[in-house]
């Protein structure tokens, strides 16, 4: 069962994804004044609001296994935050490379950039913390507490960043945002490829738990047999 | 009455259960011994009583509430691996600092009280830092004492004691019982274990293999209750 | 309350005790200090214009650098004889505990920091005294930020085999809010403009921090410590 | 000799081995050197002029910070199960311990430190492909002063209660010298100029550091550990 | 041939002497109880004689040569309170850096052989992390013995093992010495070190204050040593 909609979640990821590459790279004109690389957007934003989302998902879960103490939420929530971790890579990577095509340079210290990658480190300690605690539920635990204060303190990051007086990353472009300064026809691809990109992070997720429940099965027969 | 009530413990780390429905009673002034294998669970069924830790399933009662409620947590005196007392503060320091915190009348007076009986009256301005292991030991006693617990719940106390420091933890613990104090302790050592206690509670691979009176066969041969209540095989 | 209150101060009264008699936090962390902020001068050969202008920022790096040092000893100190054991089987709520060990900390910080910034006045020659008021508002508040969070996450990492490197690794990204509004703060105090409507968004971020995550860390100190 | 040497290398492939299973001690110091550079933006407001001038500076403050974390681990391993005194039994002579130590010690430092400088180029935007020869030379003679001044004063600090902040508060005065000679070179490097009689006085000076102090940390490591 | 020659040996801890012109002979094959009572000075005398820490005066010789030479230290086998593994390395990952450290040829098989005899083989490839207290200290064992050393220097061996891991490490010794090795062990279970040993050193505060052949009334009566070596006072 479990397979069967991790297959269908997987087909249609791919599907649309084509689709998107399809419309993206052949259906939509040039930009004026970037010429072809504007199309990186397609991807670099939508991966951070997935990442970001990620997040707040992930403290949600952790929020759940402290409540429960089932470690299946736990399992969920370090997989979702891994994910997430992924994603704001992306929108990293993505950005450095529009950023040295744009500005000339990789890396601006503006404020967009620096609160994305100041909440990328944050869990980056998150991952860090469950690599150094060997005892499941122990590591759950305070792994859980660590990402809700990196929610937590990446929403401030957020906020205050924002009023950071160094700008140069691009605005909100987005009409649900700006009530439309962006192009219907450049803006649904859009959201298309926030959906492909959703259904991605959930079979990632799906998969990563899958890998986790086999280590932990691993783990505990080995201390059984060790015991 | 009960001074603690075992009901249905499991403790996972993990997917590995350290204990496995565990359950029993202990009726007040009672010594019980705390018996098992190394990795048997006793440190990890100590620390759920002390409410250190919580069992993933059952639960502990205390003279009938919870551990973790503060007036509970008033009647249990707890000694584990470590002293518990920090090196930096004298002795007199360290007993009122406790004192304070368990809220009792007058600490300094307590404290004073506690280093006589525990003969360390001539050293309670030196620092803990200081002490040798035996006198370290004793003050642990002394700390562990201080609020005049009910409950005591004593982890492997003879650990690397001498003859004469264990003689006196001894003695201490005889003093409590008469003083109608429940113990609950572990140890390896058997004979000293045994000697001491009113009841025994084995623990064998996280499970409850025997709980009930001292016998005199333990008595006669400590080795007794392994052979019996453990079948043998690589371990 | 009066009880909790009556408690916290026994535990900071503790901690303040037995620093007080060895010292060796303090002036290791001093040490410290003026360690960095000679590698400071070496390495940005700072000349006076300059320095006007990174002074709030070099400051707090110097207090965030000195400070994990006396946040990894506040649990730390409870490890050596298994002393948090015992703390946590008396009736004093882990919430009055941690209370106690922030107060204590934040003790040791400011002393510090009353030092560094005398030290730091001299050495780079920064006049400091002609806004000392504002300018201890803006400590105390910023100092709090740092000991709330370094509290409990010191409390977090007390049991790890990297437990000096983990503390750093998941407060300094934490701390970047609140770093941020001080940094600025302080810039702007030493450089003679006052506190007033132009800045007042900083000291909101700086309360608002302060508030949510005492908040926070009074909540779930007791996850952290006893599950 | 060859005795020696094999001694030596069969302790750091013990060391890089157990690192190399669970990464913790690198990962961290990765982060950590993530986390300071953004810190260091931060405070330092840097605009591309002036990060021409501190780019050296910085990035030895950085490797100098992240680095200290690794050294602190190195003796530390050694004492989670007393392993330190089963060597010493050994027939194992100190100076081989101490140069094995070291070895390890250097790899992992140097993998540190062209991780920092791949993030600082694309970070602060700094350019050093250009002249990467000379830049590898000064790296590799400045890291092995780090590493032989480090890797004696953590064994040095070992049985210390404070010793996660005694071996800054030791090492960095100590290392004055070899990182201002270290930092002027890098900062000559970064900006263009190429090695030449006008800065081979720096040169010098990490190399006669380097030479004394491997020599003095070989004869005095059997006093240290000893006695 | 005397394996070990302690000659007037003292040690400072700055004012502090923990060790008082300790000197006695131990001829080679014997088994010493080191006994002595919280603080005595036992640690400190098997670190001198480990070579772990050097003595502020006199002289020990082991098999007639300094202790800090190279030659003789592969003489030596020490196992003291830690167990002095590697836990992120597996049981054979840890005896091989042993054995190649102590330059024996074929380091792997050796290991292989010692992992067979105690019984580690099925868990060679197990990071020592994983493994339960009796198993590290069973291969804690196979690395205290990997080179053949012919003097063995064991502290508190038994402390907080169980009475199988007990019995497992005595069996151990016995072959020991049967194959001809002479060991010294300290420890405060004075029932099992007697019965174990051929010799008896007792330490009182820093000074050596019986050393001889093992009697029958020591054997009888495990007390019976400190009552008569040592006056009763406060500590
Ligand atoms: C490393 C560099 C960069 C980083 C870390 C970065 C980060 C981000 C983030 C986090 C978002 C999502 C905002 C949100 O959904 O709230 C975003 C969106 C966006 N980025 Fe970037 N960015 C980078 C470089 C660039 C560059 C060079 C450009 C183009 C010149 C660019 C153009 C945009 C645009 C147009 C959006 C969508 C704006 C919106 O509607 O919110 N980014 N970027
Ligand atoms: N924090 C922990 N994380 C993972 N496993 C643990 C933890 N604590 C204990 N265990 C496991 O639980 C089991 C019981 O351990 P426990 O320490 O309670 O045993 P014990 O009876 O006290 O043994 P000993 O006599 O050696 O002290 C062991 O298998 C141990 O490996
Ligand atoms: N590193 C040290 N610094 C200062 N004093 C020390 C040190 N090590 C030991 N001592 C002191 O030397 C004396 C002897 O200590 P030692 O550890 O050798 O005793 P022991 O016989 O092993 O005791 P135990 O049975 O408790 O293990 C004690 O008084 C102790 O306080
Ligand atoms: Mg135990
Ligand atoms: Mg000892």
């Amino acid at each position: 069962m479990r397979n069967r909609i991790m297959l269908l979640l997987t087909v249609a990821f791919a599907a649309l994804l084509a689709w998107n590459l399809k419309n993206i790279l052949l259906g939509l004109p040039d930009e004026a004044r970037q010429d072809a690389v504007y199309r990186i957007l397609y991807f670099h934003a939508p991966a951070a609001m997935v990442g970001l989302t990620g997040f707040g998902v992930g403290m949600v879960f952790s929020g759940i296994y402290l409540a429960t103490k089932n470690l299946y939420w736990d399992t969920l929530a370090a997989s979702t935050t891994e994910v997430s971790l992924m994603f704001a890579a992306i929108n990293l990577v993505t950005g450095s490379i529009w950023g040295r095509q744009q500005w000339g340079v990789w890396w601006a210290w503006d404020a967009r950039l620096t609160s994305m990658l100041v909440c990328w480190l944050i869990f980056a300690g998150y991952l860090m913390l469950r690599r150094a605690i060997d005892e499941p539920d122990t590591r759950a635990r305070l792994s859980a507490v660590v990402s809700l204060f990196g929610t937590v303190n990446a929403w401030f990051v957020y906020k205050v960043i924002e009023w950071f007086p160094r700008l140069q990353h691009p605005g909100p472009v987005l009409s649900f945002r700006t009530g439309g300064k962006i192009d219907r026809a450049l803006e649904t691809p859009f959201y298309w490829n926030v959906l492909a990109l959703c259904l991605l992070a959930v079979v990632l997720v799906m998969i990563r738990m899958r890998q986790e429940s086999l280590t932990r099965e691993i783990d505990s027969l080995r201390r059984l047999a060790h015991a | 009455m009960n001074a603690l009530e075992i009901d249905g413990v499991w403790k996972y780390f993990g997917d590995f259960p350290a204990l496995r429905d565990i359950g029993f009673k202990v009726t007040a002034g009672s010594v019980v011994a705390l018996l098992g294998r190394n990795g048997a669970g006793k440190t990890t069924l100590l620390r759920i009583l002390a409410g250190l830790a919580k069992p993933s399933k059952g639960s502990v009662r205390i003279y009938g509430s919870e551990v973790r409620e503060e007036p509970t947590r008033r009647r249990i005196g707890v000694l584990g691996h470590g002293i518990s007392l920090y090196d930096e503060l004298t002795a007199t320091e360290n007993l009122v600092l406790f004192g304070r915190l368990y809220g009792i009348d007058d600490p300094a007076k307590r404290a004073h009280q506690w280093l006589e009986r525990t003969g360390l009256d001539r050293v309670r301005d030196g620092l803990v830092r200081e002490f040798s292991r035996g006198m370290r030991q004793r003050l642990a006693v002394a700390r562990t004492f201080i609020h005049d617990p009910e409950l005591l719940l004593f982890d492997e106390p003879f650990t690397s004691l001498d003859d004469r420091a264990i003689a006196v933890l001894q003695s201490l613990v005889i003093e409590a019982q008469q003083r109608g104090c429940t113990i609950v302790m572990s140890t390896h050592q058997l004979r000293e274990a045994i000697e001491l206690s009113t009841h025994v509670a084995l623990i064998r691979k996280g499970q409850l293999a025997y709980s009930g009176e001292r016998r005199q066969e333990m008595l006669d041969d400590p080795g007794w209750l392994y052979r019996t209540f453990e079948e043998e095989g690589p371990s | 309350m009066s009880l909790f209150l009556r408690q916290s101060l026994t535990i900071a009264g503790k901690d303040l005790r037995a620093e007080w008699r060895t010292k060796e936090a303090l002036n290791a962390s001093l040490a410290f200090s003026m360690v960095i902020l000679v590698l400071f001068s070496f390495a940005l050969d700072p000349n006076p214009e300059m320095m006007q202008e990174f002074s709030g920022g070099l400051l707090w790096l110097v207090f965030l650098f000195a400070g994990a040092l006396v946040l990894n000893r506040s649990f730390a100190r409870e490890m050596q004889n298994d002393c948090l054991d015992a703390l946590l089987a008396s009736p004093v709520p882990p919430a009055a505990l941690f209370i106690g060990k922030a107060l204590a900390n934040y003790a040791l910080l400011m002393t510090l920091e009353l030092v560094c910034l005398a030290e730091f006045g001299i050495l780079f020659n920064v006049r400091w005294l002609a806004n000392v008021g504002p300018l201890m508002i803006v400590m105390a508040v910023g100092t709090w930020a740092l000991t709330v969070v370094g509290t409990l996450f010191s409390a977090l990492t007390v049991n790890l085999r990297l437990r000096e490197v983990m503390l750093p690794v998941l407060v300094y990204p934490m701390m970047v809010p609140p770093m941020m509004a001080a940094m600025i703060l302080t810039t702007d105090l030493l450089a003679g403009t006052a506190l007033g409507p132009g800045n007042m968004l900083w000291i909101r971020v700086l309360v608002g921090f302060d508030l949510v995550f005492t908040l926070l860390g009074v909540s779930f100190v007791d996850t952290v410590l006893v599950g």
